[in-house]
């Protein structure tokens, strides 16, 4: 993913949601993406589907799966590489599943719109494999989502995610409405399956427990821009840009589960940015160059990418 | 649940087949629903110009409420709508043509002290069902309506004068009354909508008279000795076509109609109407709006009218119209500003406005009709003393100032006590928004605070007395002066248990006298009239119980396109209006053109 | 300052709120100078010649019983918008009490007030208008008719402001509110009135919309103030002369007109106040 | 749980239908109108003449309709004549009852406002739906200005200009009534024809107004809906447009207006009083006008019960039938 530059049409102006993302990500690789909310990161996971809606839009960039640029693709033919190349595993799973419809139609329109239309018997014979695959029984296949508990939608989502074993996985906050034990078994489920399928997963989230429990890389944003890139354990013991470390630092304890806690000052409004770098207001470190100048992401140390005039 | 939700599959898809099924049904719901009705056999087909259309307003928004209802005695029935021209009286009167035609009667004589009828009916005479008609069925009628009262229409009025009604030979009836009845016959004749309908005995006897319909156009009810037949009725239309079978016609007595079918269409407003008259659709209907006229004249020269394309466009009606005060309520208990009252309308502003000049201002509440000139003549000379037509606001400010009003700093009357001479009028049908307005307005300039309104239960007020201002008619004489007179009486000894329909609530024991002494007189003894009807209007016209405004007339639009010989000023056999019960003479007179 | 030119951008962007302000102030603007350049003592009868098309002397033609048009147009417009106002005021006042609190105490309460509403909505409303109507033993006024019609005014309101508030009621700050022990009074006016006023206002132009449709269609069927040239009493007028066949078209045009100018002002009015209300609508416009 | 449901909503059907049915026995006697006099007075004003009987007749048919009796007597047998539905006679029109009456109007509204209700409601919900679909044709944006302005006009002054235009200028459809004035009711093409005919000025006047209704309602459930994030997972699935559209956008959009439209189908009986009036439809709403006006109470009272056991019945049905259209909604909720 090269320069991604998402605006978002307001009444007050365009307004930057994304700008100047890059990264790569390999076959079979876990990546993590993290950042408060308003931070760009769930319109990271949406632009790499080329969902974002009206008024926003994808101004510039290139996103490449296996030699494809998706942003050069047919809107038919990007409909066809969702689902079979790239998979969304929803935020949200409260309500991602269309709740006057049965789980297994939900599944089945997914591989009709793919052209696969194989009979009636062998739909629900493919529905109750990728139940099964998620750890859900097969009679969850007739129920209607209210029927179905969270950690069961969220495992439904999964199942649908995968059903037509896509390359990469996007996991935008996955359990964020669960609870621990749930969360756990489903992010051990997500983890299996993309073991099965040999799929890239990237995890967008803000738990940072989670990340590091699941990740092989990190990658923080802040502002629509991506600030740092590195390998897991490198992030939590050597953060390069001061956002990560008071990020990091506000964590209670590595080894708990923890969200952010009070980093000072506000997260600035993207339409309102301030000029050079969007995190000098509220970086203690901050010197005159951060003020006039945008820094550039760059490679700091071996696998270690941030944007930051003081590195 | 989990279990249930699986047998419902079937649900949804049943719902929607069912609903469209449903919406399919729906379609075709109204045309099925007509179809079903009255389910008898399509009537013969009649040819355009051999049948009259009319449309009339009998009906309530555009429907026939009452169209099985053939029996002219229940209360829900009405002549108007139909029943009146199949029913034959024992006599017709026409009060343009000041003549009395004898028809199931072939004499009537009453006893010298008016205590005894004898009628003689025609003998050859059949009901349709092929049954002779004979004195039995007219002793029937009354003595039934006499012992019914007021169960039915008319029975009331039986039920005050008549002893009994018997059969003395197959041709005649004596009828025995409880006090002088001079007027009896001429009440049972038909005019305007007063009347008694000969029911057939053979038919009625047995039946409950409250809620018999006598319908069922397959046994050919109902059963009448008119030469009509009813062949459909609907709320859409009631169609009455000529029976080939007439008594009269076969007597001599009236020619066979030429018009082969009637049809009555309820009234859809006055647009509807215009425009069915300019396409030739109707040939007859109820009175339009004066300024309606010179429209469908234009679209349509077909049209005529009572006077033919000019103004009125319509005759007198019996119903002249007045601001009726509450005479029980003051300040209208005192004559003086009933006067003053009427010294503050300008009659002619409300005829050039409310009815563009085609109108005609009515100096005392009786038309002027053949019969009753010469009773109105003689009282020219009180007239001249006290004119009830005169525009005088000065003479109206004299009498209030005289009475102690005066105009407060808004210029209006106020009298000692500071009240208000306020004047709530109300009104209805179209001469309440004909009118009303107007009046308003004229009274509100000469300081009365005055204010105008339609309420919907005006009948109920109004007959009640809950209201100090009203415009209404008068239903009254046509040829005798009993008929207005006694709408001002309060109280009357020569008719035991007599109704008041004084709407004014003015009361006279004097007044109340002389009307009795009009009650017992013959209506031929004219000269004796004309004495008492003078005396009584002495009393009356100084008194001023109502304020008489203008005439009614009825402009009711006649189509010459497939009939002629209507009933027109030049013509005039009979006053035109098909809902009255003289409608039959107008069905003897018609020709048609093509 | 800064905030009028962020309304004015605001209502630049509303385009149906800009569209019904407008109609609405240009009626306003008719009316108000119309007080001011017209006699309006010229709309009662006997003021001006009988049905005369539109002239330099009366633009607006002249009715049956010489009424100025343009006077009667001038008079009558703000009497049907004061009924309208009067009953969707009314109506709106009295029903949001009754859904605040049918919908905040819940319980006993609430079912007593919903069964009053569902069955008071059985009952039809030309029935209730008729007999009030013919309980006022005067001729009515145009403040009785506003009363009349706000006798029904209030049902709608009430289920509606009632749903709203139920859906509302469970979101986390009321949910604070009262365990901060504010008292139920202080939660409907403090914390759910200024979250519903979006909603509230258009339900009050709605109301006074239906109002003022209610109160023209009695006056055409001749139930409305007979003395009042209010714009339904028009129309009456127009019905009762047939105006339509005998091509007076000035008579029926002038107040045909307004009525739509006024329904149009308040309809896209509602429009754009249910836009403030619920943004999402904005963006398929 | 199926049965006790049931039970329970019949028992609140019962309920609500008593306490409306006895607000509509007190309400048209609350004007202290005499309907009896009423009646009689109008018909004698009618022809000018008031009846000498009048008042004895008045006296005489009121108590032969029981209106002489204590109220409460009343009301006890006009609770047991409801519970047969059977309304007695019409006061106005006796001795015809007033089922015979109901029954003949009937099917005209049903006919007339059915139709026109499920066809504004089609209508107006697939625009609706389309106006809030970003793949929808340009050319349908137009008509939401045209539709929303139709939407703002009353019902009956649409219904006057549109008879202006068409049936009185242009002379296309007929004015007035239920069918032509002469023709006779039969089963024939012409006859039927004619029917539709008369019912086109009314309907078109109830489509025009009530289409923008629907699609008014449909176009923000919609928007609504498509924010949902199920109407994004549905599309990271990859499917088609269509079938977002149509499984995952209006078959959830749809819900809200179904239970919109039971109501309207069960307010049809008293719905469009005025259209009728104005076009002389010959419906129920002229009717009930009718009876209102002469205050015919036993009219009044078996036209509203009708309506209110129609809504009734139409909620019932809804109350039963919606679980199917939406599984959220059990059976044991009330």
């Amino acid at each position: 993913m090269r320069n991604l530059l998402v605006h978002y049409g307001t009444p007050l102006g365009a307004v930057t949601a994304a700008d100047s993302v890059s990264f790569s990500l390999r076959a079979g690789e876990r990546l993590g993406v993290v950042g408060e909310s308003g931070s760009g990161k769930s319109t990271l996971a949406l632009a790499i589907l080329r969902m974002i809606k009206p008024p926003g839009r994808i101004d510039a960039g290139e996103v490449w799966l296996d030699g494809v640029n998706l942003l050069a693709l047919s809107d038919e033919a990007m409909r066809q590489v969702r689902l079979a190349r790239i998979a969304l595993i929803p935020q949200g799973s409260m309500n991602s599943l269309n709740p006057v419809m049965r789980i297994k139609d939900q599944i089945a329109d997914a591989l009709r719109d793919h052209g696969l239309a194989p009979s009636r018997r062998q739909v629900e014979e493919r529905v109750r494999e990728l139940l099964e695959s998620v750890g859900l029984r097969p009679e969850v296949a007739d129920m209607f989502p209210h029927e179905l508990s969270g950690g069961m939608k969220q495992r439904a989502c999964i199942a649908i995610a995968i059903s037509l074993r896509p390359r990469v996985i996007i996991a935008d906050e996955p359990t964020s409405a669960l609870d621990v034990v749930v969360q756990k078994q489903v992010m051990e489920t997500l983890a299996r399956v993309q073991k099965d399928l040999g799929a890239s997963v990237i995890l967008v989230g803000h738990d940072m427990g989670l990340m590091a429990q699941f990740v092989d890389r990190l990658g923080v944003m802040y502002a629509g821009r991506l600030i740092e890139v590195s390998p897991v354990r490198d992030i939590f013991t050597q953060p390069l840009h001061p956002y990560t470390e008071m990020l990091i630092a506000s964590l209670p304890s590595l080894e708990q589960k923890g969200t952010f806690r009070g980093i000072p000052g506000l997260i600035p409004l993207l339409r309102d940015l301030p000029p050079g770098c969007a995190f000098h207001p509220r970086c203690p470190h901050a010197v005159d160059r951060c003020r006039a100048e945008e820094p550039r992401l760059r490679e700091i140390r071996p696998a270690g990418w941030a944007a930051c005039h003081l590195r | 649940m989990v279990q249930r939700s699986r047998h419902q599959r079937f649900g949804r898809r049943d719902f929607i087949r069912t609903g469209t099924l449903a919406a399919g049904a729906l379609a075709v719901a109204p045309a099925l629903t007509a179809t079903a009705q009255p389910a008898t056999a399509q009537p013969r087909t009649v040819a355009r110009n051999r049948t009259l259309t009319l449309v009339w307003t009998g009906s309530r928004e555009g429907r026939w409420i009452d169209y099985e209802l053939w029996n002219p005695y229940a209360i829900g029935s009405n002549h108007q709508n139909g029943p009146g021209i199949l029913y034959e009286p024992l006599a017709y009167y026409s009060a343009f043509a000041d003549k009395e035609y004898l028809w199931l009667a072939e004499s009537y004589k009453y006893s010298s002290d008016f205590r005894e009828l004898t009628i003689k009916t025609r003998s050859g005479i059949k009901w349709s069902d092929g049954t002779p008609f004979s004195a039995d069925d007219v002793a029937y009628t009354l003595n039934s309506l006499k012992e019914l009262g007021p169960k039915v229409r008319w029975g009331v009025d039986v039920q005050q004068f008549m002893q009994e009604a018997k059969t003395t030979a197959p041709n005649t009836v004596v009828i025995k009354f409880k006090v002088p009845a001079p007027r009896f016959f001429y009440f049972m004749t038909y005019k305007y909508d007063i009347g008694v309908y000969i029911v057939p005995q053979h038919i009625f006897s047995g039946q409950d008279w409250t809620t018999f319909k006598h319908f069922d156009v397959a046994k050919d009810w109902p059963v009448t000795t008119g030469p009509w037949k009813v062949a459909f009725s609907s709320p859409q239309q009631k169609v009455v076509d000529r029976r080939d079978e007439w008594w009269a016609a076969k007597a001599g007595l009236a020619p066979m109609p030429k018009v082969e079918r009637n049809v009555w269409l309820p009234s859809a407003g006055e647009q509807q109407l215009a425009q069915a008259l300019i396409t030739n659709q109707v040939d007859f209907g109820p009175s339009l709006q004066p300024a309606t006229h010179p429209t469908v004249f234009r679209q349509n020269p077909k049209i005529v009218t009572h006077t033919g394309q000019k103004p009125p466009y319509g005759y007198m009606d019996w119903w002249p119209i007045s601001l009726y005060v509450n005479n029980e309520k003051p300040p209208f208990n005192d004559k003086d500003v009933r006067w003053a009252l009427s010294y503050f309308i300008h009659r002619q502003q409300i005829i050039d406005v409310g009815y563009v000049g085609a109108s005609q201002v009515a100096p005392l509440p009786l038309p002027e009709y053949p019969g009753l000139r010469p009773y109105i003549a003689s009282v020219k000379d009180l007239l001249a003393k006290n004119n009830t037509l005169e525009f005088d606001p000065k003479k109206g400010e004299e009498l209030l100032t005289r009475k102690g009003w005066k105009k407060d700093g808004a210029g209006i009357w106020t009298d000692a006590q500071g009240g208000k001479l306020r004047l709530d009028i109300i009104g209805f049908g179209a001469s309440g928004p004909a009118i009303g307005p107007v009046l308003t307005e004229l009274l509100k300039r000469q300081g009365v605070d005055a204010s105008f309104s339609l309420p919907p239960d005006f009948d109920d007020r109004f007959q009640k007395g809950q209201y100090t201002g009203a415009i209404y008619g008068h239903g009254g004489s046509v040829n005798d002066p009993y008929h207005t007179l006694r709408l001002y009486q309060s109280v009357s000894v020569a008719v035991p248990g007599a109704h008041l329909v004084n709407f004014a609530r003015w009361k006279n024991e004097a007044y109340n006298k002389i009307v009795d002494d009009v009650f017992v007189t013959d209506m031929n003894n004219k000269a004796r009239l004309t004495e008492l009807f003078h005396k009584a209007m002495e009393i009356w016209i100084p008194e001023l119980p109502d304020i008489p405004l203008v005439h009614n007339f009825h402009r009711i639009p006649m189509n010459t396109t497939y009939w002629t010989n209507w009933p027109t000023e030049q013509n005039a056999y009979v006053n035109g209006a098909f809902w009255h019960l003289t409608y039959a003479i107008v069905l003897w007179n018609l020709q048609p053109t093509q | 300052m800064r905030s009028a030119t962020a309304a004015l951008h605001y209502v630049r962007r509303n385009i149906s709120l800009a569209v019904g302000i407008v109609l609405l102030l240009a009626l306003a603007l008719f009316v108000g100078i119309g007080h001011l350049v017209v006699d309006t003592g010229k709309s009662r009868p006997l003021s001006a010649p009988a049905v005369r098309p539109p002239s330099a002397e009366h633009p607006f033609g002249t009715d049956r019983q010489g009424r100025d048009l343009l006077a009667t147009m001038v008079a009558g417009t703000p009497l049907t918008l004061r009924i309208g106002f009067i009953a969707g005021f009314l109506g709106v006042g009295i029903g949001s009490l009754l859904g605040f609190v049918s919908a905040y105490y819940r319980g006993t309460v609430d079912t007593v007030i919903r069964g009053v509403v569902d069955i008071g909505l059985t009952v039809p409303g030309l029935l209730v208008l008729i007999i009030i109507a013919v309980s006022v033993k005067k001729g009515l006024t145009v403040d009785q008719m506003a009363i009349i019609v706000a006798s029904l005014a209030w049902l709608n309101p009430a289920r509606t402001i009632r749903a709203q508030v139920l859906s509302l009621r469970e979101r986390g700050y009321v949910e604070v509110a009262r365990l901060s022990g504010m008292s139920g009074p202080e939660i409907i006016v403090k914390e759910l009135m200024p979250n519903l006023l979006p909603y509230l206002a258009a339900t009050l132009v709605n109301a006074v919309s239906s109002a003022i449709l209610a109160s023209v269609g009695l006056e055409v069927l001749g139930l409305g103030p007979i003395d009042s040239p209010t714009l339904g009493m028009t129309l009456y007028w127009v019905n009762f002369n047939a105006a339509l066949i005998n091509g007076w078209w000035w008579w029926w045009s002038a107040p045909l007109a307004i009525i739509l100018v006024v329904f149009l002002g308040l309809f896209f009015l509602t429009v754009g106040l249910d836009e403030i209300a619920n943004p999402r609508l904005r963006r398929a416009v | 749980m199926r049965a006790d449901y049931l039970a329970r909503r019949v028992g609140v059907f019962v309920l609500i239908v008593w306490l409306a049915a006895t607000l509509n026995f007190f309400l048209p006697r609350l004007s202290g109108q005499d309907p009896v006099r009423a009646t009689l007075l109008q018909q004698a004003s009618l022809g000018g003449h008031v009846q000498t009987g009048l008042e004895a007749m008045v006296k005489e048919y009121e108590r032969r309709f029981g209106l002489d009796r204590p109220l409460w007597k009343q009301y006890v047998t006009y609770l047991r004549d409801v519970s047969r539905f059977d309304f007695n006679y019409s006061i106005s029109s006796y001795p015809r009852t007033v089922n015979s009456i109901i029954a003949e109007a009937i099917p005209w509204t049903v006919g007339l406002l059915g139709i026109t209700t499920v066809l504004s409601f089609t209508i107006g919900t697939l625009l609706g739906a389309l106006l809030a679909w970003p793949g929808a044709p340009r050319w349908m944006r137009l008509l939401m200005p045209p539709l929303w302005a139709l939407h703002a006009i009353p019902f009956f002054l649409l219904g006057l200009i549109l008879m202006y235009l068409l049936a009185f200028r242009m002379q296309l459809l007929p004015m007035f009534g239920g069918y032509t004035a002469g023709a006779f009711p039969g089963l024939t093409l012409t006859f039927v024809g004619d029917v539709i005919a008369h019912s086109i000025l009314p309907a078109l006047s109830i489509v025009l107004v009530a289409t923008g209704g629907w699609a008014l309602g449909m176009r923000g459930m919609m928007v609504t809906t498509q924010g949902e994030d199920y109407v994004t997972f549905a599309e990271a699935k990859g499917l088609r447009r269509l079938t977002i559209f149509l499984r995952y956008c209006v078959r959830n959009a749809i819900l809200p207006q179904t239970t919109a439209l039971a109501l309207a189908l069960g307010n049809i009986l008293s719905g469009a009083v005025l259209v009728e009036v104005i076009f002389g439809y010959p419906g129920v709403g002229t009717i009930l006008f009718h009876a209102i006006r002469e205050n015919d109470h036993f009219l009044i009272q078996g036209i509203v019960f009708t309506v209110i056991v129609a809504l009734g019945v139409a909620t019932l049905i809804l109350d039963v039938l919606y679980p199917l259209l939406d599984p959220r909604i059990s059976y044991r909720r009330t």
